[in-house]
């Protein structure tokens, strides 16, 4: 236990927690959110510790559940949320949106609507980082249903094949929706999927991060010296419905499953420990304040942004500019070849 | 007569073909959960017609052709559209064409079921109309319905369809009510429908077009032009003799569509009346169609995305008047208030 | 060890290896086979050893290495020869051709050219055979370099969460096309991979045919009694290049790896073991020329079929005919706007 | 000026960019096999750039795009269009929407090379020309050359575009061989080239159907009258200027495209001319393509697919003359001996 580090965890923690729990009202109150939004609440020890055991310049690649990687990557929160009111300040200039959060200046190469798909282009951040000769990791996160999509396989196997210092977190939460993992896998866990692979396949608590942060740094320095990819497999829970958005209600899952991991709260677990270790209340409180004003700043500036203007629909789809020849004039219009039968027209057209 | 939403259309018309036919099966993501048209189909038809489904879109769907050439009638739901584009092999080189390979030995009666997420703010990876890249592949029949009669009639005769048919929902039509006959309603695949008759110019619209181009007419109407709305309600077959019929009445066509201009839909039409309808064209062919950029999460900017009433008015009007089309109609630089069928995003799933 | 089954064995690996040999030929002399034509010669044993362990019921699948399966299956080598040459009585009536041979009038359910993808499909098979109440089961084969592709994990998992009567045969040739299967998967077996879907594995000598029978023998009784399924990996050998056209050469391949595979000929094996059995030479013989008057039969009723006829292009793409509104006649050509300024071109065009 | 095959301007480009530029790399299966034009590659650029590739499109492709957006230039090579099926959601959903998506914190800088094999007797699942399908989704740039010297020449610029490319060839061009100016030889993206001047027909033609219109066109030559062939060579960026200017010039359009009809290139075209350029017309657009009908294993069959030099000047002699064109061009009774680049198929590789 490293007590810097933990504070740097419960900053980022709280950051994540503070920053849904802005974006849920928001939604609630219907003041700009539009879409999607998955919240990763309950979740995030298993995504900033995993982040923590990152260097700045490794690269890291998420998915739908999309706030918590980039935040605890260490994204400036101002940008994410004016992102998620598709404002033009948005860290992808309202482009993308909650699925969709990514800050390259952090690493964070983007999340992805597309369950799985995620996972192998985080191979092949790992593979350019070889080819560069650099000896950036690059870390993919994903949900336990991706795990039964092809991409996982193919990526998977690839890292293998290739041995490349790529790090895939699953951050099982037990359910893809609304459904439960253990109706769609027969095996009895995700990570003993990794010998299919000849990788290490490791469990570990996701509710405490020094754990995820220890299984994570073994899996990164493990990739950074040549030793190949690891799966990880972070049993953790998210207390939300699948998204705030589309009435999706997961109160059929058991009540005492809830209350379960309702007691292994990932912050309430790393506040006592750092308590216990001679922390005082006061400082964390202070800390607590501080996000919670930085949360506070992001929320203004987003409100205080300004929607894009309509010609921002056709910027950034091209890298290149276009060539063509030059367009010639239009034509002029032919005089109809028969009576045109009907009442002029005012411009400006009809309502 | 009953009123029923699109939404209620689509669940009775499953519903009532899988009484109707044993061999019906529903394969879908969450697909008993109850946010979805087949929630408690479980308890009707038991677990195998509806079983759990892992997120395996290319297995499933492998699945359900080699189910299908087996004496089922698998209901695909992919629930998204973009979804298929994981699928896509199995769709396009085997589903499409496996019974031309095999040279007839077996059908493949699927009903691939896609809904379309546009203009919900889920930007890009979850807003595509995918359909005409699929009209492009022979052996599949492609069905975008309007209202709900014709997604009742359609999907039951789609499921009775011996080929795989892809079958098209605009969401934002999914809230919308309307009158669907009493009893066994079948819309035969292949016959568009007049949704308005009218003298001047043809407005053949493709799915939410539909609507808009209807409140289209009825502005007009009041100007003194007429518009006649041909709803194509499938695009493979495509009801060629019916758009044609209306072109030599009215000389005059503009195409609406949600989908991407370049080698959509309306290309497809347009390029049909330029080789057959010539001599009935007294004016260039206008596309009223979404721009070639993606569909970006700002919900103010997607909403310059689509045909609205007043592009598809004022591109008719323009061409009665004699005026020449915009060479790339870009699109309103004041943003259209699309209220219409917003209000159903109430009923949408999350993804 | 069961005599009449091996000599029902030995003769279906005869009609194969004979099939193929007459086959190259063809392509050798220029006799009329277009397009990619893979011999599984050195592989007989593990494609009979596991159609015979099945039932005629069953259904089966197979992939690009082709003809085996059906004959295997008890397909008649006559419309296989013909497909092979194109001709109208082909199995497929032309359109599929050598890579995709399907019978399924002997369950046997189609060649697929898309590695992998034939894994799902047979799944799909096997739950259709549950829904129907049957107790078929589904038998899919596929070469080395296809476990690394989505559809195998997908297709595995699929069939183990629903727990279908499904046999997966990996014909583990070693390579695909030029690369070895070493370098491409980490792990040290294919069959090492059924626990990552808590199934059996099973690694089986694919020369040897009653090997190969005994293990999927197991596997087809264990999931015909709701067991699930099995994964079984043959390790085999084929000795002739990648495919017989398009120049692959696969002599890179070391001369002692070839040398050993060819000391264990699985039919030169079979021959032996059914001789030491106390089968005479001369039986062997016999059955041996029934065999070759087989094939040679098959290779005059494939030369003297016709070649189809222009019309049959547009037969067996649709299973229901495509319904529309009555087509209208074609319009009237306009005179041109403007003078013709080119000479009359006579009718009939130029060459 | 220099003498090439299609293929070895192939293997040229890439091998010319390649020593330019240390960050581009091929992900190709067999890509080291001496069959390929990659072949050596990876003794003078080391296993790095140019990897063991696993049977793995899906997960290579994604892997390639997390190379792209982290400093590499990967060419990807599918050897056969066809399987770019199974990569679809990789080249859809991601490489062609990432850059957007972001808000342009990353280009894809990717080549996807695809063979198209059709007219070769490879069936279905081995001969589409999926250009069309792309052409509908934004965010792609989309090559394909019909001569040696624009095959170098676009490669070399597309794998320095910083968007993605798509760059089809047609296989049977593989072979043929023309004149290359020396030196860094660039085309543009985006320019289309005048093959042939004439006065009184523009045949826009795609791909091999460039030779083929340039056939008719000798032949109609003859016969006194002039086609103006026009080679688009890019089909996104279209040159929509180089099309009308000469449709202005002739006022007869023929469309040439060995792509199905429905939604194909020539649609578009057909699209753009009748709306931007209906004041040019003379005459029905006419599309001389392939039927909507997948394309057969028999040669006897398959032969009648695709655009020929009879077809091409039979529809342009006939717009000329004045007749109206056949609803739906169906192939010639006789089966046309195209015998033009059939000797190209030994230059084959088999798949
Ligand atoms: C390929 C694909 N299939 C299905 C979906 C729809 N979908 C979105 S999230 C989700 C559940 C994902 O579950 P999991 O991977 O466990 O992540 P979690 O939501 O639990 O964090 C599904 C099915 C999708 N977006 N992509
Ligand atoms: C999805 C896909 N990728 C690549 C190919 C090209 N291809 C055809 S056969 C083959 C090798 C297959 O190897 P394996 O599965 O071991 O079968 P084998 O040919 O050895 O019998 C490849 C790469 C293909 N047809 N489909
Ligand atoms: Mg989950
Ligand atoms: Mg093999």
């Amino acid at each position: 236990m490293n007590r810097e580090r933990d504070l740097e965890a419960l900053r980022r923690m709280l950051r994540i927690r503070r920053f849904e729990e802005a974006a849920m009202d928001i939604v609630r109150k219907g003041q700009g959110i539009a879409g999607s939004v998955h919240v990763c609440i309950g979740q995030e020890a298993a995504v900033v510790g995993s982040c923590l055991a990152l260097r700045a310049d490794d690269y890291m690649v998420g998915y739908h559940r999309s706030h918590g990687h980039p935040i605890a990557k260490g994204a400036a929160l101002g940008p994410l949320m004016a992102e998620l009111m598709g404002r033009r300040t948005g860290v992808c200039h309202g482009k993308g949106g909650s699925m969709h959060l990514a800050d390259f200046s952090v690493g964070s190469l983007g999340e992805t609507a597309i369950v799985g798909a995620g996972i192998p282009q985080a191979v092949g951040a790992a593979y350019s980082a070889r080819v560069r000769g650099t000896d950036q990791v690059a870390l993919a996160f994903f949900g336990d249903g991706a795990a039964n999509i092809g991409s996982f396989h193919e990526g998977l196997n690839l890292a293998a094949a290739w041995g490349l210092g790529a790090v895939f977190v699953c951050e099982n939460n037990l359910y893809a929706m609304s459904t439960a993992l253990a109706d769609t896998m027969a095996s009895e866990s995700v990570a003993a999927r990794a010998a299919a692979y000849r990788m290490p396949g490791v469990i570990v608590d996701g509710q405490d991060v020094d754990a995820v942060y220890d299984v994570v740094s073994a899996a990164v320095e493990r990739g950074r010296a040549g030793g190949g990819p690891t799966l990880v497999e972070a049993r953790t829970y998210r207390y939300r419905d699948h998204a705030e958005y589309g009435n999706m209600d997961l109160s059929h899952r058991p009540a005492e499953e809830v209350e379960h991991w309702r007691s292994r709260d990932p912050v309430e677990l790393l506040h006592a420990r750092l308590l216990a270790d001679g922390i005082s209340e006061t400082e964390l409180a202070a800390l607590a304040e501080t996000v919670a004003e930085e949360v506070r700043a992001a929320v203004r500036f987003a409100k205080q942004s300004p929607q894009p203007a309509p010609e921002e629909l056709f910027e950034d789809l091209w890298a290149t500019p276009i060539e063509t020849t030059p367009a010639m004039p239009a034509p002029p219009m032919p005089s109809p070849p028969g009576p045109v039968p009907v009442a002029a027209v005012p411009a400006g057209g009809a309502r | 007569m009953r009123t029923m939403s699109y939404r209620e259309a689509l669940r009775v018309a499953m519903l009532e073909e899988m009484r109707r036919d044993p061999s019906v099966v529903v394969f879908c993501e969450d697909g008993r959960f109850w946010t979805m048209p087949t929630n408690g189909f479980v308890d009707e038809f038991g677990p195998d017609r509806v079983p759990v489904m892992p997120i395996s879109e290319e297995g499933f769907t492998g699945a359900a052709i080699g189910a299908a050439m087996t004496g089922l009638r698998p209901i695909v739901d992919y629930t998204i559209a973009n979804l298929m584009y994981v699928a896509w092999d199995q769709i396009v080189n085997h589903a499409a064409k496996n019974r031309y390979l095999f040279g007839g030995q077996a059908s493949v009666p699927i009903v691939f079921r896609a809904a379309m997420k546009y203009a919900n703010a889920t930007a890009a990876q979850h807003s595509d109309r995918p359909y005409p890249q699929l009209m492009n592949v022979p052996g599949l029949k492609i069905v975008v319905p309007s209202t709900p009669a014709d997604a009742l009639g359609l999907l039951k005769s789609a499921i009775r369809d011996d080929d795989p048919v892809v079958f098209f929902e605009p969401l934002r039509l999914w809230g919308v009510k309307g009158e669907v006959p009493d009893g066994d309603h079948l819309v035969p695949i292949g016959r568009a429908a007049v949704a308005r008759e009218g003298e001047d110019v043809t407005v053949v619209a493709i799915g939410d077009a539909v609507p808009a181009a209807l409140r289209a007419a009825a502005g007009l109407a009041e100007r003194g032009v007429g518009l006649e709305v041909i709803d194509p309600r499938t695009l493979v077959p495509l009801d060629k003799a019916a758009i044609l019929a209306s072109v030599a009445k009215t000389g005059r066509l503009v195409i609406a569509d949600p989908a991407h201009r370049t080698c959509g839909a309306a290309a497809e039409i347009a390029a049909i009346v330029a080789e057959e309808g010539f001599a009935f064209l007294r004016a260039p062919i206008v596309r009223v169609v979404a721009p070639d950029v993606h569909p970006p999460f700002s919900p103010a900017l997607e909403r310059l995305m689509y045909p609205t009433p007043e592009r598809i008015a004022a591109a008719a009007a323009a061409l009665v008047r004699g005026a020449a089309p915009a060479a790339d109609p870009a699109p309103p630089a004041t943003a259209a208030t699309d209220t219409a069928a917003r209000d159903t995003t109430k009923e949408l799933v999350g993804g």
